[in-house]
């Protein structure tokens, strides 16, 4: 029987994860609008409900029930699926972050994590880089010029910035001695790897603002220059769903970032769900920091940063880390 | 030396460059924002913004407009629309006057053009409406009973044409000539 | 309005001339001879007798300044105002004549006596200020001088009031 | 031929070029208010200062009083010399009200645009402005004294160019003022002209006062259709409607200007001022149905009665103001289908006059307008050219004020705005009247050099004409004739004899082989006279003919292609009774005439400002009328309405030609030719000789080089046997009120003339009438009431009674009658 009641557990976390998450990517629209609206020395939304509380609810209501319209000339099929692939698989990510301390239950314990792959970074890698489908697909279906060109910026920047992001996670690992999650967390009972690895972490956060398509690297949906990129075409709830994507992608960035750098739930005193989540959410507030603070980059800046400054940073990061264990033969 | 020197320097500057940027966005962040609350508070505009046109009368509460056609002339959009008319003492007046406010750009080329002070923006900029008909604004939604901006003027004190009264009587004239005076 | 008699000497007149045209002045002035000044109705029977349009004649009537076109007093004094009699003092003429006559300037004083018009130079420098009263000439005009000479025209008034 | 320089152009010119029309040639546009082409130069308002740097003249100088010489450089943008232009404008515009926004001229005045264009916009000047008060002038030129610049323009085009004496220069100095004795009507019908001199609002036109602008007008070339004369015309249209129409520069028609009558007489485009005047909309037996079906209805009818009576029994009708467009689709239409017709004169005797004239005419000796203008004598034969044919009265008087004599034969009371010998002679006489006046100017020596046509036709040619009465001694003209070197002979179509057209072009031919540049020129009956004449065939039947065969029964169907016998045929009784007896009534018009009432289809056409035509005219100049608007319904005058339609209200008008090739179910008609340009060269073989087959054809003439027609034998005695007793009675145009789409132009309304009788004062002593009198004339079968006029400057023995409006004159059995004096009562 203990296999039903596995399966329970596990349908549970991934209901409760799933729903918090959205929760989550939902209120952080407004915090983002909140705070973007502070930056700027204005209100932000306030219209709807208590201080704007259920802005995300009237969005969320707006988008449904606008007209879902699909360009004649588009791939239909493709035009479709599009959104629903950039919004799925940074939900698939999460199955491998641990967000808590295992909980005993009468004895028993569930771990805190959906999934504790052995491989859990490549299988993070490896979806990562999967959301650029999406992008590429639905900007290509669309058939309009700005939805391809979005697309194609879009995939270049993840091409060049995949790179530098899982060659800065190289000593992390390398510390961490394994590629599972909950033991990079372990290993970071004493020291969390932000401290050890400080180039690390700035590689490894610049290349998740770039993943993760944010302003200074919003290149593929610059509004200015593509009028939306690869969303030009869309509308209503599928235009939604690339949002959805978007913000879920950002928290589950700051959730990896957590668990790599950060310590991910350990710390003192208070509970370590709570740590978890504060940790989680600073690297969301820092990319909003970062909108209302950076210009977008030019398409031949973010393409220099990424492969002229990043890359080689990230290769001397590892050899060096290298060296230094095995001169103190770590 | 020197040179890997400055490259180290040229970093650093990027890097407190950027810092400086995000102590200035975190600065902006503690302070009080300054937006209007538009609905609840209402500002009042200062009497030449340009929001709906209106058709003003003269001191003495006639219309103002003559139907000169330069409105409508120098209009960008070619939203006005007239066509003049005579009263019977020879006063000009536009038998019908129609703007369409769905065209408008609220650009004030009209007002700047007009002789006689009759077409006037006003502060009043709360203008939507369901309907693009509900825009056509003829003579009687644009006409209103004062003067605008401009109290005192009345365009025929100084047109050197006469309604009622004689030549002559204009602001700055001389009584009409008598052809058979017998004055050198 | 004009009698027979002076029709019949207009048209005399206006028959020695090889074109009508040519008298029309003279007609006019033949015409003010009588009736002082011209009315409309005498432009227009003058305008018939010389086979011109009212208009015709009355553009020569209002460019010349010694036809009248409104009514004038029996007397129509010309104070010169052109440059010599004006720095020998025309204006103090003027307003001696418009006081003593009781006249205003460029009008008939109430008896219907004296008309005061300004007229440019009628070729009397020599002996400015000067004025024309019914075509005679007077200069060095004092104020003494007026009075002699209004006293005389008010006193000999044999012109009658206009028909 | 002094060549000059202007700023750095260099041109030749002809000597006594002044130098501004010299700029204007290289297109330099020196500003000018007084100056005018027409009026010649005054040198009154000094605006046209231009530098001259090198030459006879240096300095500062006025470029309108100095004609261009050899080795001139002259500069107009010169700083000196647009400083003095600047100056000037300061000092016009000391007086110049500030009234723009409610001047008519605004938009298209002079002093405006030179104020504007030499930079003065602000007032020095602290003293006050001069007034006037402005005069009533009539109810088509409105007076606004205040903004008058004093260039004299108006009173030199008025009294100078044409001639009339009432309206001038009054005053002196500062107070000059222009205007009339007393306010009133203006005498002139080409006072309108002064509105198009006036370089600034002083003269406005009435009839268009304040209505638009002109930048919001639609503006095209346009042709005058009201008399034969084609004078050239811009058409202005706003909103559906035809605002004004203003006199277009045509060096050899009309000039720079335009008569009254052409000016003012629009309105009926419009539907008068409520629009509701023109019939808009097709119908059939007086419903309102669609063009489709009132196409189809008549169409159907048509085919069916040709089926079963034949295609005899339909007749066409055309009119004078039929396009040339319209004429030919009528010509061919009548060939192909078989058609009667068409029918373009209700008057056969005038189409044979007409066509007599038109086929004398050659280019050797049909002269233009301008020609006219620099003739040395003028004959007018038979023509009342103020009432006829009002432009040509204009150019008669550029040739009289050059000294030319001009002779009029005509029995009506002419009043012509110049001086000319009137001969009163009764129609019957003018032939000889003008034969003995030729005759008499062949010297012996002359004479010998003829040859012997020519020689035989000048010695048949009456040797003496009597006339005491007149106190005109033809003998003394004809000595002045002989010693003419350009003498133009005018000759009219309407009251003279059927000979008399013939008979003006063999004098012409004669003067012409004597050795002088003679000339001729016709005074036709309407627009298109001229191209219906060269249309139609020598054995053309007349409307009385077509008239008697509708009677008999065997016409059914008529097609009436704007044509209203009822205004033309002159016995409305029969007429009346006759058109009743039809199947089928087809009428193709704008005017709301008593045919388009009865008609039982009525198709609306199109006016001459609703498409493209074209027009000949009587020197047979073919000229282009080209589209102003497309007409409707005009929204102008009344609220318009906050709907949205896809059709124009008022709409469904067609160009005539178009509604005949629907009706007439001929596709083939349009087969063989392609082009209206190839329609109308197949029909006139005249048009393709003037080698210009690409339509549209304008300006060219298409007068064959030598007329065949030469040297008929002229009549040497008036015709004897049994003269009528009585007055002869003669049927006249009259100026404003007696042409077709006049009559229906509200516009004109105010200044139609009284409905008159005429006749000689010493004809009405003897029936114990006097001027003012009412009388009744009885008539066969009627009789009218009218108001009687007497003059002493007509022929005695007729009775001159104007086609105009007011008079019933379609009571008459035919076209001219004889009346005993006992029918002529006084009421």
């Amino acid at each position: 029987m203990w296999w039903i009641l596995g399966l329970v557990l596990l349908i549970m976390k991934l209901i409760i994860v799933i729903s918090v998450l959205f929760g989550f990517a939902a209120y952080m629209v407004l915090v983002e609008r909140k705070l973007l609206g502070r930056f700027q020395i204005r209100y932000g939304p306030n219209r709807v409900g208590p201080f704007g509380l259920l802005q995300p609810l009237a969005d969320g209501i707006k988008l449904i029930i606008k007209e879902d319209f699909v360009p004649r000339t588009a791939d239909r099929l493709v035009f479709l699926t599009a959104p629903a692939v950039v919004a799925a698989v940074p939900l698939v990510i999460t199955a491998v972050i641990p967000f808590s301390d295992d909980l005993t239950i009468g004895g028993t314990r569930i771990p805190m994590v959906i999934t504790d792959l052995n491989i859990g970074m490549l299988f993070v890698l490896a979806l990562a880089s999967l959301a650029v489908y999406g992008i590429a697909l639905g900007g290509w279906a669309s058939n309009s010029k700005y939805s391809l060109l979005g697309a194609i910026r879009g995939s270049a920047q993840l091409i060049s910035y995949e790179l530098s992001m899982g060659l800065s996670l190289v000593p992390v690992v390398m510390l961490a001695g394994s590629f599972s999650l909950v033991d990079i967390v372990n290993a970071q009972e004493r020291l969390p790897f932000i401290l050890v690895q400080p180039v690390s972490f700035v590689i490894f956060l610049i290349s998740a603002m770039a993943e993760s398509n944010r302003i200074p690297f919003d290149l593929p949906e610059s509004e200015n220059e593509l009028i939306g990129g690869f969303h030009t075409e869309y509308s209503g709830m599928r235009f939604g769903l690339f949002f959805v994507g978007e913000y879920v992608s950002m928290i589950v960035l700051g959730a990896l970032t957590a668990v790599f750098f950060l310590g991910g739930w350990r710390g003192p005193i208070l509970p370590s769900l709570f740590w978890f989540l504060l940790k989680t959410m600073l690297i969301p507030l820092f990319f909003i920091w970062t909108r209302a603070t950076l210009p977008r980059l030019r398409y031949d800046q973010l393409m220099h940063l990424g492969w002229k400054f990043l890359l080689p940073v990230a290769l001397v990061n590892i050899v060096v880390t290298g060296g230094v264990m095995l001169f103190m033969g770590w | 030396m020197a040179k890997e020197k400055s490259v180290l320097r040229d970093l650093l500057d990027d890097v407190m460059g950027l810092a400086d940027s995000y102590a200035v966005t975190l600065k902006h962040l503690f302070r009080k924002p300054i937006t209007e609350q538009y609905p609840d508070f209402k500002r009042l505009l200062p009497a030449r913004s340009r929001g709906r046109i209106i058709l003003t009368r003269d001191p003495e509460g006639e219309e103002r407009c003559v139907a000169c056609y330069l409105c409508s002339a120098v209009c960008p959009t070619d939203c006005i629309s007239i066509e003049g008319a005579e009263r019977k003492d020879g006063r000009r007046y536009p038998l019908w006057f129609r703007i369409n406010f769905a065209r408008c750009i609220y650009c004030g080329m009209c007002e700047e053009a007009c002789p006689t002070l009759a077409i006037q923006l006003t502060p009043d900029f709360e203008f939507s409406k369901y309907g693009v008909l509900d825009f056509l604004y003829e003579k009687e939604d644009l006409l209103v009973d004062h003067q605008g901006k401009n109290a005192d003027y009345d365009y025929y004190r100084h047109a050197g044409v006469s309604v009622e009264g004689d030549k002559g009587e204009h602001i700055n004239e001389k009584p009409p000539v008598d052809v058979k005076s017998n004055l050198p | 309005m004009l009698s027979e008699e002076l029709k019949q000497k207009l048209r005399t007149m206006i028959a020695d001339a090889e074109s009508p045209r040519e008298k029309a002045v003279d007609v006019m002035l033949e015409i003010q001879e009588r009736h002082l000044w011209m009315s409309d109705e005498a432009m227009e029977e003058a305008s018939d007798l010389l086979g011109m349009s009212p208009l015709e004649l009355d553009e020569l009537a209002t460019f010349y300044d010694f036809i009248y076109r409104s009514p004038v007093g029996n007397y129509v004094i010309h104070v010169c105002d052109s440059a010599m009699c004006w720095l020998e003092g025309h204006q103090r003429v003027m307003d001696y004549i418009s006081i003593r006559a009781n006249v205003p300037i460029g009008g008939t004083s109430p008896d219907g006596l004296f008309t005061l018009l300004p007229v440019c130079c009628i070729g009397y420098c020599d002996r400015a200020p000067a004025m024309v009263i019914n075509r005679r000439v007077y200069g060095k005009l004092t104020p003494e001088k007026i009075d002699r000479i209004l006293d005389k025209l008010a006193g000999e008034n044999e012109f009658h009031p206009p028909e | 031929m002094p060549r000059l320089v202007i700023d750095d152009l260099e041109i030749e010119v002809p000597k006594g070029t002044k130098v501004i029309d010299a700029a204007e040639r290289l297109g330099i546009m020196i500003p000018r208010f007084c100056y005018h082409e027409a009026l010649g130069a005054v040198g009154a308002c000094r605006m046209c200062a231009v530098k001259f740097i090198q030459g006879p003249f240096k300095g500062i100088q006025m470029s309108c009083m100095i004609d261009a010489q050899d080795g001139m450089i002259v500069s107009t943008t010169d700083q000196e010399a647009v400083d003095f232009r600047k100056r000037v404008i300061e000092w016009l515009m000391i007086n110049h009200p500030h009234d723009c926004p409610v001047c008519d001229e605004g938009g298209q005045c002079l002093l405006q645009d030179e104020t504007v264009s030499s930079g003065h916009a602000r007032r020095r000047y602290p003293g006050k402005k001069r007034t006037y008060r402005n005069q009533y002038l009539g109810p088509f030129i409105a007076h606004e004294m205040n903004r008058c610049i004093h260039c004299y323009r108006c009173s030199r085009y008025y009294q100078e160019f044409s001639g009339y004496r009432d309206l001038g220069p009054l005053q002196i100095g500062n107070r000059l003022y222009f205007g009339r004795f007393k306010e009133g009507r203006l005498e002139s019908p080409y006072s309108g002209n002064l509105v198009d001199i006036c370089p600034t609002g002083v003269y406005t036109d009435i009839p268009a006062r304040y209505k638009v602008r002109r930048w919001d007008l639609q503006r095209s070339p346009s042709v005058c259709i009201h008399c034969a004369l084609g004078c050239n015309t811009i058409g202005n249209a706003h909103y559906r409607a035809v605002m004004r129409v203003e006199a277009r520069m045509n060096p050899y028609v009309n000039g720079y200007f335009l008569c009254d009558e052409g000016r003012f007489g629009f309105s009926y485009t419009n539907g008068g001022a409520d629009h509701a005047q023109r019939p808009w909309t097709s119908k059939i037996g007086g419903a309102d149905v669609t063009v489709e079906a009132a196409l189809a209805e008549s169409s159907s009818k048509l085919s069916e009665i040709a089926a079963v009576y034949g295609p005899e029994a339909i007749v066409a009708l055309g009119s004078a103001r039929n396009s040339l467009e319209t004429q030919s689709m009528l010509s061919r239409l009548c060939r192909r289908k078989g058609w009667l017709g068409p029918v373009w004169f209700t008057d056969t005797a005038v189409y044979r006059k007409v066509r007599s004239a038109v086929e004398r005419l050659d280019s050797g000796i049909a002269v233009s307008m301008r020609e006219i203008e620099f003739a040395d004598f003028v004959i007018i034969a038979g023509a009342d050219l103020l009432n006829e044919a009002p432009m040509a009265a204009i150019a008669v008087r550029q040739a009289s004020r050059k000294n030319a004599q001009i002779v009029v034969i005509d029995p009506r009371p002419i009043s012509l705005p110049f001086e000319f010998r009137h001969v009163p002679a009764v129609p019957g006489q003018i032939e000889r009247c003008l034969g003995s006046l030729v005759k008499g100017s062949i010297s012996k020596e002359e004479l010998k050099g003829l040859d012997s046509a020519a020689k035989g036709f000048c010695k048949a040619l009456p040797a003496k004409f009597g006339d005491k009465e007149s106190g005109i001694s033809i003998p003394e003209l004809a000595d002045q004739l002989m010693a003419s070197r350009r003498p133009v002979i005018v000759c009219g179509t309407g009251i003279v004899s059927e000979s008399t057209p013939a008979l003006a072009a063999d004098c012409a031919q004669l003067l012409r082989e004597s050795g002088k540049k003679a000339g001729l020129f016709y005074i036709l009956p309407g627009a298109s006279s001229f191209s219906s004449a060269l249309l139609s065939g020598p054995d053309a039947k007349g409307f009385a003919e077509i008239l008697s065969e509708i009677e008999q029964g065997s016409i059914k169907a008529l097609i009436a292609a704007e044509s209203d016998p009822f205004r033309d045929f002159p016995d409305r009784e029969r007429l009346d009774k006759a058109l009743s007896q039809l199947d089928l009534l087809v009428a193709i018009d704008y005017l709301p005439t008593e045919t388009v009432k009865r008609a039982s289809v009525f198709l609306p056409s199109s006016t001459v400002f609703e498409m493209n035509s074209t027009f000949v005219n009587p020197e047979g100049r073919v000229q282009h009328a080209e589209r102003v608007h497309a007409g409707g319904v005009p929204i102008w005058g009344a609220h318009p309405p906050r709907i949205v339609r896809n059709f124009i209200p008022g709409g469904d008008h067609q160009p005539a030609w178009e509604i005949l090739w629907k009706i007439s179910a001929e596709t083939s008609v349009l087969e063989s030719v392609l082009t209206l340009g190839e329609l109308i060269a197949a029909e006139m073989p005249a048009f393709e000789a003037t080698g210009k087959a690409q339509y549209p054809v304008n300006q060219a003439r298409i007068i064959p080089e030598k007329s065949e027609g030469s040297f008929v034998k002229p009549k040497t005695r008036p015709e004897q046997g049994q003269k009528p007793k009585g007055f002869n009675l003669l049927l006249t145009d009259r100026i404003f009120a007696s042409r077709e789409p006049s009559v229906y132009a509200d516009t004109l309304e105010g200044v139609f003339p009284e409905p008159a009788l005429f006749m000689h004062s010493e004809d009405a002593a003897a029936a114990g009438l006097s001027d003012g009198d009412t009388v009744s004339v009885g008539l066969e079968p009627g009789s009218i009431e009218v108001k009687l006029s007497v003059s002493e400057r007509m022929a005695r023995g007729v009775l001159i009674l104007p086609r105009q409006k007011g008079i019933e004159w379609q009571r008459m059995k035919d076209f001219s009658a004889w009346i005993a004096l006992e029918r002529i009562r006084k009421i």
